[in-house]
């Protein structure tokens, strides 16, 4: 069946990079990660392999499709199996992975560890990810800035958290708390959906009816977030400002349009996975980045959580993914 | 005289809505055979359900051996040497004969099961009943009724008893197996073992029966009468509590326009090129012994099974083979021999399992008409007094041979050209035969053909217009019922199946 | 028989009543008082919340799609089968209407396009459990697997957006004060409250789930009537499906995730037998009830997580044995 | 039914055959058939990677856990039970034995700690099944919700890394050139089978689950039997929890994540009957090796999720269709 949005994809995100772009030593990347189950992580997947498509001397080997833990050590253990060149892990349980991760390591095998991070710093070449904890934070300081900016006294805040059994979410949710205390504020209300359209839609339903009056809501996750939106659509609620998180193209275009309670998103962009496949490109080529005066690729890099306002959207909107 | 070994005295039972057992009185001395009673839904099987610990009693009081006891559980009662064969079949179908024997006795070390003794032993069992053809190792799920009922008389025996309970045991066995259940009860009593007989044939109560006690609505009518000194008129009269119905066949209504009309009917390894023609009017009958095939030749002609080769008419008219729906649609109905698995919904009320067949006619435009449907019900309830006769019970709450009658009377109520009936009597009390009896008479007047299997002989040659013996699958003699015996019969339908 | 209890009539009356004691009312009863519990506990914790118009019609509108998902799983428990991709069916129903190139066609086409699928899916499962004679939990487990794989690939494991005008117009509108979704809810519980107790078609179901047997022997072409028990669930599906889009304005191939759990849950704390040939309608209704307005109170509690489920557990458990407890005291079937 | 009317000695035996024919192993050959066709296309795709030593060891370990779940639901589903909670056990017994607390004592301990945790809640299961009278779905439902809650409260949702130092030693060692892992479930699987066809309890396990009022008239305590049988299903969660340590060297409230599915799935595959009375421990090993087989032989093609349930749904109705008709020629039943 034929569908695609009236409106343009947005192109996967390339890296650019001084002489770098130049091909060298040929590369087979082995890739794993999680089922992708919704938008985010779909993005994240599709983004690897585009990269991967953009780079002449790389072979892209992705594994896919798991959520237990287990297949996806089967899995990693399939690529040293392969005898890969670099390992492009994306671990459903970061602490989980860190033995195969390790195995990998020790059997001359780099590995690049993306976003949820590895337990001991010996199962990882490079570390990619996203700042959780920043994240929380960065949307705490923009909804106190706006809340000032209305001067609403005690404000009623309310977040709706990802899934609850993973760290991330976790992460977010301190970060947002701690970063809210930071000003004297407080989250009044706290629900945990699934990075799903329908749970974000049932819980934010629930969530509307548990509290009459709202001033912010953080919402962790964009995909989920069409269901948010839907609910307090169906709910005519508009008391109250939304902040998203991740930063999907719709969300992105509603920040845009400005027509919806959505006032702004807080990056958390997997664009970090085409990043991922380049410097793991570099780390089988042996090159640096060539724009840094180290020679090697460095230990990590963490992206950063930027919020997408009204005035700065149109900067973000090629990132933006289709959740 | 020896002394009671078993005593019960007042049992009460209670289910919801049915008194069951009213204060039933049993005494049970060792050595003899005890013969149990009374119509259907009486209280027998439930009294019998009480002594075996399946049924905690309401109330009363038992002593064994001179000793009160509390029957809590079947095993207690087990241990005590208490066997019991139910009447409704009590088999694990997934397993062997032989663990079936010995199920929750299994020959076993370090929970080990010895399986080649469990095997020797149950087939050393079935040998002294008579059936060295049952393998021990046969899943019993793929067993006919009559062997099932020989593995749970084989399991009763296989416990250490002091008392055998028979709840009807006799209802799937054909005359042959009867002779051998019998002989094998003689030794039993020889060697001091009391047995409680339950069956509606006063044949056989005359044959084996010591004492009989009659039940009669849950309340015991009469106490450890000693059969030879009591006539059956008399037994009859004090189950019915009136007249013994007189058990008359009425006379022939056959004519010879033709109903039923199947041609080299063949199943391979179940029985070959069978003719059979049922006249409007005529009630033909298949006698012949268990594993003749008889069932199997009904549900090919009902469709149920596939035929090889054949075929079947109706009133000329051909019938699709292989659909029991076509048939039925047809006008062909059946009661199958096996009331339980094949026949009788068990979550379902009384009402909904006699319209089961004729749900058409109890609908509009697919909606059913409740009223209606218990009316009919209720009628046709009333008609093959069945008891009791509130449409909305649910089924599982009778007693055996008034579900027998339901499943007779699904097919009174949906009103066909042809029906086919296995074992219609089987566990039905005196009465009630009579009952069915006439009224099976009464729809061969209105026009139906009848075809009837039973291992009850002298019920076919008094009922049957024209009798086929069934021998290994083969018509092997058809006779006007009036021109056979029995004896002529049972020596056509052992010759050479004599092994 | 007479003489054992009084009269016939009172024997009749007795009886009667025995059995209305006995039977499924009685469950119904204990269900309906657990509801009735969970309410109380509600209204206790959040008067200012609970009872209010905007909750009850929040915890119904989160109970229609669950809601008429169970009815349909009412029917195949009932005919003795189970039904796992329920689930998946809503997926793929939810995205195959959401496609560009249906939405373009407008509402009336999406909405037939969900009922061709999920009823489409449904026969399928029929089918093969009927004719392909695959154990019902085999054959819907892996129409489990490929339905959601295939919603997966048509959307691109995108969340597809509604942007057809007035799809929620219809579907997000209110009739007689009264939200659609809910009054579609409450007109497929009617409906099917009807086909179970009170048509033929109903009674064949609880044959077949009884005694299949029993029912290919008293004329009943059982095969046929299984595969439709499917499709119906599927029709079912279809519908919630329809919900699902209207209440998230979009379809997704993460819709309806656990649905068989919920609504197999539902139907089987309702009173239905797993093993088949009972089936009550009624206490679906009620067993789909208790279970979002259990939810619904948790979050009114603001509980995490973690104590949800364990509570839950627990209600269950508790919801289970009071029904036990009374049937204990009926039939001893 | 075509051999019966033959002599009694020949019918014995032609019976005998025709059973042995028609039943268990007609359908277990059915099944090794699928398995070794997955095997031979794993091979014709991958020839470099798939029959190599490292990637059999990764397969057999991917199966251990699961494995070793499905020998107890062979078990709970013989006796006419399900068991919804096994994901759930794992998870809190995986949690369990790894908290600080815990670990502390040591290897021994972590190891005791999980039997304890997954046998008592098994256990709980069986005495709410037996005892309390509550179906088992709705039962193991329950356990389902609240163990998995339970998990979450103690880990505090967090991954627990296992620092006892040995238990990597121990569980991730070699022995005779095959990882302990391997070892256990093969262990576990022998015993299961030895226990299921050879012992009483294993017969007792069938009667219960062909006929419980029957195995209750033969003097057989059900309600004790059923109850053991939950607690064994525990039990064999536990050992699959300190499988999953071992693999991830950590516990989380994650872990066993669907493994009701996947065993149930492989349990009946191998033609165990869901109504009970009838298991099959061959055909559950199996079952479990082509579940897994097929999930490397994707991972081997580099398969997308999507493509891959497709195909996995298909592949399982093939499966099944290929005894649906092998079972035809046998028994009608
Ligand atoms: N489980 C039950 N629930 C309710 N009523 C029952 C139950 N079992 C038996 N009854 C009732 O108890 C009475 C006695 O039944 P029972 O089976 O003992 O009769 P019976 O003498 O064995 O008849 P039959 O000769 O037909 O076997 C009947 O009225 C029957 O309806
Ligand atoms: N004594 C036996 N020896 C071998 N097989 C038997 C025997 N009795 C029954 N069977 C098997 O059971 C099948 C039919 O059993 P069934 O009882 O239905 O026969 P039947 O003629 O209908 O006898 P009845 O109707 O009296 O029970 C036969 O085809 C045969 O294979
Ligand atoms: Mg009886
Ligand atoms: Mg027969």
């Amino acid at each position: 069946v034929a569908n695609d949005p009236p409106q343009e994809r947005s192109a996967a995100p390339v890296a650019a990079g001084g002489d770098n772009a130049e091909p060298g030593k040929h590369v087979r990347i082995g890739f794993s990660a999680p089922a992708a189950d919704h938008g985010w992580l779909a993005a994240m997947t599709t983004n690897a392999r585009a990269q991967a498509e953009k780079l002449p001397d790389v072979t892209f080997r992705p594994t896919e499709g798991s959520t237990d833990v287990n297949r996806q050590i089967a899995q990693v253990e399939t690529l040293i199996n392969e005898k890969v060149d670099v390992l492009v892990v994306l671990p459903a349980d970061g602490k989980a992975l860190t033995g195969v991760a390790r195995e990998a390591m020790r059997a001359g095998i780099p590995v690049v560890n993306v976003d949820r991070v590895f337990d001991s710093p010996e199962a990882y070449r490079l570390w990619i990810g996203g700042d959780n904890y920043g994240m929380g934070v960065n949307a705490a300081d923009y909804i106190a800035e706006q809340l000032r900016g209305r001067n609403v006294d005690d404000p009623v805040i309310a977040e709706v958290a990802g899934t609850d059994s993973l760290p991330l979410t976790q992460e977010r949710s301190a970060g947002f708390r701690e970063g809210l205390a930071k000003h004297g504020l407080r989250v009044s209300r706290r629900v945990a959906a699934e990075f799903t359209a329908e749970t974000g839609e049932q819980e934010m339903t629930n969530l509307l009816q548990a509290a009459s009056r709202l001033d912010a809501v953080w919402n962790h996750d964009d995909d989920q977030g069409i269901g948010v939106l839907a609910a307090v659509e169906a709910a005519g609620r508009d008391e109250f400002f939304l902040v998203g998180g991740a930063g999907s193209r719709q969300v992105m275009d509603r920040i845009k349009a400005g027509d919806s309670v959505v006032r702004a998103t807080v990056l958390y962009s997997p664009s970090m996975c085409s990043s991922a496949i380049s410097l793991a490109r570099l780390l089988g080529q042996g090159r640096g980045m060539s724009d840094l005066a180290e020679h090697e690729v460095p230990r990590s890099v963490t992206t950063y959580s930027a919020v997408v306002t009204g005035e700065n959207v149109d900067r973000y909107l090629d990132i933006g993914f289709a959740s | 005289m020896s002394p009671d070994l078993l005593e019960m005295r007042g049992i009460v039972k209670e289910f919801p809505g049915v008194r069951a057992l009213d204060g039933v009185d049993l005494r049970v001395r060792a050595g003899e055979v005890h013969c149990l009673l009374g119509q259907n839904g009486a209280g027998k099987s439930t009294l019998i359900k009480v002594l075996s610990g399946a049924h905690a009693p309401d109330g009363g009081a038992i002593s064994w051996q001179g000793g009160q006891v509390a029957l809590g559980t079947p095993a207690a009662a087990l241990r005590r040497g208490i066997a019991t064969i139910y009447q409704e079949l009590d088999l694990v179908e997934g397993l062997t004969v032989a663990e079936n024997v010995f199920l929750g006795h299994e020959l076993a070390k370090a929970g080990f099961h010895r399986r080649s003794a469990a095997r020797r032993t149950a087939a050393e069992l079935l040998e002294r009943l008579g059936h060295p053809d049952i393998s021990p190792d046969a899943e019993v799920g793929d067993l006919p009724a009559a062997h099932r009922q020989l593995v749970s008389m084989a399991r009763a025996l296989g416990h250490d008893v002091r008392l055998l309970i028979m709840d009807e045991p006799t209802a799937a066995l054909s005359a042959g197996e009867v002779d051998n259940l019998f002989r094998v009860i003689g030794e039993l009593t020889a060697e001091g073992v009391a047995v409680v007989y339950i069956s509606h044939r006063m044949d056989e109560i005359r044959r084996v029966g010591d004492r009989v006690t009659v039940l009669k609505d849950g309340r015991t009518v009469a106490d450890g009468l000693s059969v030879p000194e009591t006539t059956t008129a008399r037994l009859v009269a004090l189950m019915t509590g009136g007249e013994p119905p007189e058990v008359n066949a009425g006379r022939s209504t056959a004519t010879d326009r033709p109903v039923l009309e199947v041609s080299g009917l063949s199943r391979r390894g179940e029985f070959a090129d069978v003719d059979l023609t049922a006249h409007a009017g005529e009630i033909v009958g298949l006698a012949g012994l268990v594993g003749a095939g008889r069932s199997e030749i009904l549900e090919t002609v009902f469709g149920a099974r596939a035929a090889a080769s054949g075929q079947v008419r109706v009133d000329g008219r051909r019938v699709r083979p292989g659909s029991v729906s076509a048939a039925v649609a047809a006008g062909i109905g059946l009661t199958p021999e096996e009331r339980k698995s094949q026949a009788l919904l068990p979550q379902l009320s009384l009402a909904a399992n006699l319209t089961l067949a004729s749900l058409a006619r109890h609908s509009r435009l697919g909606f059913t008409k409740l009223r209606a449907e218990a009316g009919s019900a209720s009628d046709v309830a009333e008609r093959l007094q069945i008891r009791p006769s509130e449409p909305r019970t649910p089924i599982s709450a009778f007693s055996g041979g008034n579900q027998q009658k339901a499943v007779i009377g699904r097919w009174v109520l949906r009103g066909c050209r042809v029906l086919l009936l296995d074992e219609p009597t089987r566990g039905v009390d005196v009465g009630a035969r009579a009952e069915i009896y006439a009224l099976l008479r009464g729809l061969a007047a209105d026009g139906m053909a009848i075809v009837l299997v039973s291992s009850d002989i002298p019920e076919v040659l008094a009922l049957a217009d024209r009798v086929l013996v069934v021998r290994d699958g083969t018509v092997v003699r058809t006779a006007p019922a009036n021109e056979i015996t029995e004896s002529d019969v049972l020596e056509t339908a052992m010759e050479a199946s004599a092994r | 028989m007479n003489e054992r209890t009084l009269t016939p009539t009172a024997s009749a009356t007795t009886s009667k009543l025995g059995r209305w004691w006995s039977r499924t009312d009685i469950r119904l009863v204990a269900l309906l008082l657990v509801l009735l519990v969970l309410c109380a506990v509600g209204y206790a914790t959040r008067p200012d919340a609970f009872l209010t118009e905007g909750n009850i019609s929040t915890v119904l509108r989160l109970a229609a799609a669950i809601g008429v998902v169970s009815v349909g799983m009412t029917f195949v428990i009932s005919a003795g089968g189970i039904d796992l991709s329920v689930g998946s069916i809503v997926a793929l129903s939810s995205v195959w209407m959401t496609t560009w190139a249906t939405q373009s066609y407008g509402v009336a086409v999406m909405v037939l396009c969900a009922v061709l699928v999920g009823t489409g899916c449904g026969l399928v499962n029929g089918l093969l459990v009927a004719y392909g004679r695959v154990v019902p939990f085999i054959a819907t487990l892996a129409m489990m697997a490929s339905a959601r794989g295939l919603a997966e690939r048509i959307s691109g494991r995108q969340t597809q957006v509604v942007d057809a005008p007035g799809y929620s117009a219809v579907f997000n509108a209110d009739l007689l004060g009264v939200p659609v979704l809910i009054w579609i809810f409450l007109i497929v519980f009617a409906a099917g409250w009807v086909l179970l107790n009170r048509t033929t078609f109903g009674r064949r179901t609880l044959a077949v789930g009884g005694n299949a047997e029993a029912a290919r022997l008293a004329g009943i072409d059982v095969r046929r009537h299984t595969a439709l028990v499917y499709a119906l669930a599927g029709f079912c599906c279809a519908i919630a499906a329809i919900m699902v889009v209207a209440r998230t304005t979009s379809g997704a191939s993460t819709n309806g995730m656990f649905y068989e759990l919920d609504a197999i849950a539902a139907v089987v704390i309702g009173g239905t037998l797993l093993t088949g040939g009972r089936g009550s309608m009624t206490g679906t209704l009620l067993g789909v009830l208790i279970f979002t307005t259990l939810s619904n109170v948790f979050t009114l509690n603001n509980l995490e997580t973690d104590v949800q489920n364990i509570a839950k557990g627990a209600i269950i458990v508790l919801a289970v044995l009071v029904q036990a407890r009374t049937r204990r005291r009926g039939s001893t079937s």
